[in-house]
């Protein structure tokens, strides 16, 4: 059930980058939304590394040296690793603890020797198969919470996970451009597995010390925004991407009512909305991820972050160094002229900037831009009744300052996609049974393999 | 706040330059009853698709009603997708029409239309992003090939098998991880030493025309839009190293 | 002979990114300096594609053709792409020159069908062996020549060179923290060979109707700058690095005194001061040319750019696509916030946070920081009797900043090393000619091959 | 305009950091001579070493010159460059002493003193730039290796040539482009035809570990400080493989 009823800040204008409302300190000296921005570096193995638990670690091993190295070359002062699982470190916790050791031994390291303030996050792969299997108790589901448990005893300080909740009926609807099934899968069963899972999660956090940190709508509104893509795509509409992200926030939301602290994940776009209901630290990517997907937000993303990520770069040699390295310097100096804005008191008009570079670029810039973001949070609160009315006002409120506001240009195709998916939205019941019950015949109908009773329905 | 006046040297939306006006579907047919059903299937109705169907079976014999009505409805969409005016999920829910209605037709016929040809489709092992493989068999059953689908997070050896058994003109993979997709290059290297030759098609993610071009049988999908046209080339004949050479070169 | 003897600005205040006192206007509607900030993305080709012409035409067109989807893809207004040669496009002008047209017939396809501005800078490989042959008669020097011809009638708009002369003794003295040698290896041999080969380009431009763009110390001062490298390098002391950057402005300009015009070449991070001295318009490349190099002014650098460069980024795949396009990709955002402060009217704060993100990381940045650089140029105008006594007058006048500023941190390492150059410097003697004969003594026994008459002494 | 009172949140200078406390050299002759010979070395004093040497060959011969004084004020300097009391131009300057006080001593034995053993260098074919070899240059014969320096630009069949001419214990190739360093796998492939094996050590610019362990006999050199360490394994007779192993893994 719904939790937060108010929003963290009085109004958009009091969010920015490096400060959150409740920040959080872990790690080695490290604190995220205390007044200052820090770079997270994801680094990836290359394929074939995976093979064999001693070949993966040693490029972790790797990996994280070179980041750690580039930070004390060019003098950034701190910095958060993300252990990104992938399925072999998750299916084989032991493989995701070990190297979680490995990395808080190295971090240790170059903290003793250079005072480099560090933290890991561990992001725990969900590789439950919600069409396959019963997902409240299956073996993926025990796999994974002990992969949670072994990376909180290796030395992670922040835990995450991208739950999949719903994304049998959400990967239906999308590329169908079902808004009510996206609502569906998205805003409830999304919702509902996320209450499951993070009650789980944060238990497990609190008995190791470890941080509860977020989920993130990644496996639902980034493959909405990711198929929206470029200009010149034409898979899914830039406007129904901007909806599945208003109700992603809704979903994203449930971590820190269960408990969750923050950073959220890089890859949850919608965390700008969560931030503003919050008031957790949030970790945001942009232009500096352009080398593991493009987006149309690179500026404008970075607005209120706490932790500014490249999402995940695969190793290799690149002229200036590795990737890990290249992409720490990138970071860490996009992170330093945040730090100088803050020192210089212009923050403000550097937020100012980052937003007006991209707002009208797109429909997914426009409504995570702060002050449309924190309107769609005041929705979200506003009709906190049950996880379908508050995803469903989040859509709304999302739609409605889209086609209200005349500096966002839109075709004649994506301003009809729009009007077209509002219409729908307006047409749902009222009452979260009914939607719930009308939706289960639905798609049960037409999702092989879709089970309500994974979702406690 | 301050405001921009102009944004033209921020960002100039490409999006909006010559955009494609709406000119709407092309093709007619004489009978009312099947323009009706090619009229579900270009809009994707499947809502009305099935009562369309049975009507037109009334007037019309099912090989008719599938060649005349859904198979000239689905091209229509092909050329609204290609000319720009459809975006992906009107082609997806058109497939849906279409697949509905020829279920009649063919039920109708007591026998299944000849297919064009088989294709295996899976996601890698250890991956359960399977939504690309989704839309690629939408596409292909669309377009009249039988897909055999094996689902996500397939072990190597279950693919390996399946070829054996089913002898696809084609098989696909997709895979999100590079760390998942390095199955393929096993699977490949297991067909080779079966001594089977056919193209295998891998897309998704992080798959990259680099890796799929690093092992024998590979060709690199950018698009799952590709698929019908790839599989087409596989009946027609072409071995995979010609098809490389097209799709990839 | 020393033509400049006034500074464009009246002070370092005026200089900002995007805007030059001679804006240059080429390509396809394409102007830099004039209002606002372009990319430059520079492409690399990959290790083997060099075998034939057709491989490596291939190789451009997909290098290329991956820039501009990604400008369409994204909403860049506008770019140029660095033509830079590797050895074999200058080798064969014809290669260059065919590379360049099929280049600029691309550009012309999306220029024609979006409307996406475009401009070429072909960057001729100088590779002539002072140490080995004449060099102002070598067949190197008429093959770079008839590349330059060949590719300006291929299609490029801006002719640019890394020229190498004094690089011979310069290697020599880098290494060897010989300022003596240093001075005469860049500020007057470079000098005189950029004299040379200058008024020869301008010329083949002039002629085919190309702009003549600009020349970068790379051979030298970045080589100096590169193995000063990062905080825990020890090849060459920072302090001895900045004075040859200082040094190197005083060659660098003698381009646009030839009738240069500008934008010059990303790598010439002396150009901040060239910039103060001449009002054209500059390329530069800071944090997103950390896939080429590590460097201590990722933001600082960018303070008075008018192309924002990736330096060379070697064409290979990323999740989110070709480096080509991940790079236009970033390059593009950072250029699109500083357009964004333009037109908000806060481009100075943005300026300011730049700057002082760097100012004071590293020596190099605290010489180039606008206020120092401009200086730096006074120095330099001040002294135009001759190249030596201006290039020598550029590194004392840097020296006596880093010596005076308090906030520039330095270890007693670094101080005895810039204390030393100073010293050696103050003990030179004032005539040029004096210095020369000098310096021929010492370094024809030094350095093998050294021909003076290489630089018409 | 406005001021930034702490940088602490913008950067760090780690160069400052435990900085490192000049302690200067630790080394000592009784003889004063030696001694002077030594400070000359270890100070990279190349105006004063001549004078020193030849006066020290009034009171030594010339081995003990060599071993007790040039060779051990070199030791000294490695010593210090390791510590990070010194950087690269004191090294390189020692060597120059060292190098200047060697030939006086040579020609005064009659002959020159027995090398650790030959190094091939060289400058790959389209690249100019040979910074990078003058300094392997240098510190491999400050530390006692023969060097046939082949210069810069050099075609593949002339380092072939040389390779087999002269038997080096070792062959080191410089690049600063990935488009010139192409020339390091001919090379080795040559080698490898002639069915001749040695350590190829490849370095420069923008030559990458992930390049060199591509063909056999590659070894990356990540410094050319590494130089002098490799060379001596390769003068213990270790395989390319076994460094590999050791310098690269
Ligand atoms: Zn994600
Ligand atoms: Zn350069
Ligand atoms: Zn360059």
């Amino acid at each position: 059930m719904p939790k937060f009823d108010k929003m963290a800040y009085a109004s958009a204008d009091e969010m920015i980058f490096g400060q959150a409302k409740s920040p959080v300190k872990y790690g080695r000296d490290f604190t995220v939304g205390g007044g200052y921005v820090f770079p997270e570096l994801v680094p990836h193995p290359r394929p074939g590394t995976e093979a064999t638990k001693k070949s993966l670690m040693k490029e972790y091993e790797k990996m994280v040296t070179d980041v750690l190295d580039r930070c004390v070359a060019i003098g950034i002062p701190g910095i958060q690793v993300e252990l990104e699982h992938v399925y072999q470190m998750t299916k084989n916790p032991d493989w995701g603890g070990e190297i979680a050791a490995q990395t808080k031994h190295l971090m240790e390291e170059y903290y003793r020797k250079f005072g480099l303030r560090s933290a890991i996050r561990a992001t725990i792969a969900d590789y439950r198969k919600p069409d396959e299997e019963d997902i409240r108790s299956s073996v993926a589901l025990e796999t994974i919470l002990k992969a949670f448990e072994e990376s909180a005893v290796g030395g992670a300080d922040n835990l995450s996970i991208e739950s999949v909740g719903g994304k049998e009926i959400s990967d239906y609807c999308i590329v169908r451009q079902d808004i009510r099934g996206v609502l569906f899968g998205i805003g409830v069963l999304g919702s509902r597995d996320m209450e499951f899972m993070w009650k789980k999660i944060v238990e497990i956090a609190q008995k190791h010390g470890a941080t509860p940190g977020g989920d993130t709508n990644c496996a639902q509104a980034n493959v909405a925004m990711f198929m929206a893509g470029g200009y010149q795509d034409r898979s899914v509409p830039h406007t129904f991407a901007a909806l599945t992200r208003a109700i992603a926030a809704a979903r994203s939301l449930v971590a820190y009512e269960q408990g969750a602290k923050g950073p959220s994940k890089d890859c949850g776009y919608e965390d700008v909305i969560v931030k503003a209901i919050t008031g957790i630290p949030i970790a945001m990517e942009g232009k500096a991820s352009a080398c593991a997907h493009s987006d149309l937000v690179g500026n404008l993303i970075a607005a209120c972050c706490d932790l500014w990520s490249n999402e995940a770069v695969e190793y290799h040699d690149m002229f200036g160094g590795t990737t890990s390295a290249v992409f720490t310097e990138i970071l860490g100096y996009d992170v330093a002229l945040m730090n100088t804005s803050i020192e210089l008191g212009t923050a403000k008009q550097l937020q100012e900037m980052m937003v007006y570079s991209d707002k009208y670029r797109d429909m997914h810039g426009f409504i995570l831009s702060p002050e449309n973001a924190y309107e769609i949070g005041k929705a979200i609160v506003e009709n906190n009744t049950s996880y379908y009315s508050r995803a469903k006002a989040a859509a709304l409120k999302a739609g409605e300052l889209m086609m209200n506001d005349s500096q966002l240009k839109m075709s004649k195709f994506e301003r009809e996609s729009l009007q077209n998916a509002l219409r729908i939205l307006d047409g749902l019941p009222d009452k979260e049974e009914d939607f719930i019950s009308e939706c289960i015949d639905i798609y049960k109908k037409l999702v092989p393999g879709f089970n309500p009773a994974n979702y406690g329905l | 706040m301050a405001a921009v006046a102009n944004f033209d040297n921020i960002f100039v939306r490409y999006d909006l330059v010559g955009e494609v006006e709406a000119k709407g579907a092309r093709v007619a047919s004489k009978n009312p009853a099947l323009q009706r059903v090619m009229q579900c299937v270009v809009e994707g109705d499947t809502d009305n698709i099935v009562d369309a169907v049975n009507e037109a079976l009334k007037v019309a014999d099912p090989l008719e009603v599938i060649n005349e009505a859904l198979v000239k409805g689905m091209n229509e969409v092909s050329r609204l997708w290609d000319e720009g005016e459809y975006y992906l999920p009107q082609a997806i829910i058109a497939s849906d029409a279409m697949l509905m209605g020829l279920e009649i037709c063919e039920k109708k016929m007591g026998q299944s239309l000849e297919k064009k040809g088989v294709v295996i489709t899976h996601t890698a092992e250890g991956d359960i992003h399977d939504l690309g493989q989704k839309i690629v068999n939408a596409l292909l059953r669309a377009n009249g090939y039988e897909v055999i689908d094996l689902g996500k997070d397939v072990p190597v050896d279950e693919v390996v098998a399946a070829v054996k058994k089913y002898k696809p003109v084609m098989l696909t993979g997709t895979a999100l991880m590079t760390t998942t997709m390095t199955a393929f290059e096993r699977i490949s290297n297991r067909l080779r030493k079966e001594g089977i030759e056919l193209p295998f098609v891998c897309g998704g993610g992080a798959v990259s025309l680099e890796y799929v071009s690093g092992f024998d049988l590979g060709i690199w999908g950018k698009d799952a839009s590709q698929a019908p046209g790839m599989a087409q080339d596989a009946v027609n004949g072409l071995s995979w190293q010609q098809m490389r050479e097209k799709w990839n070169a």
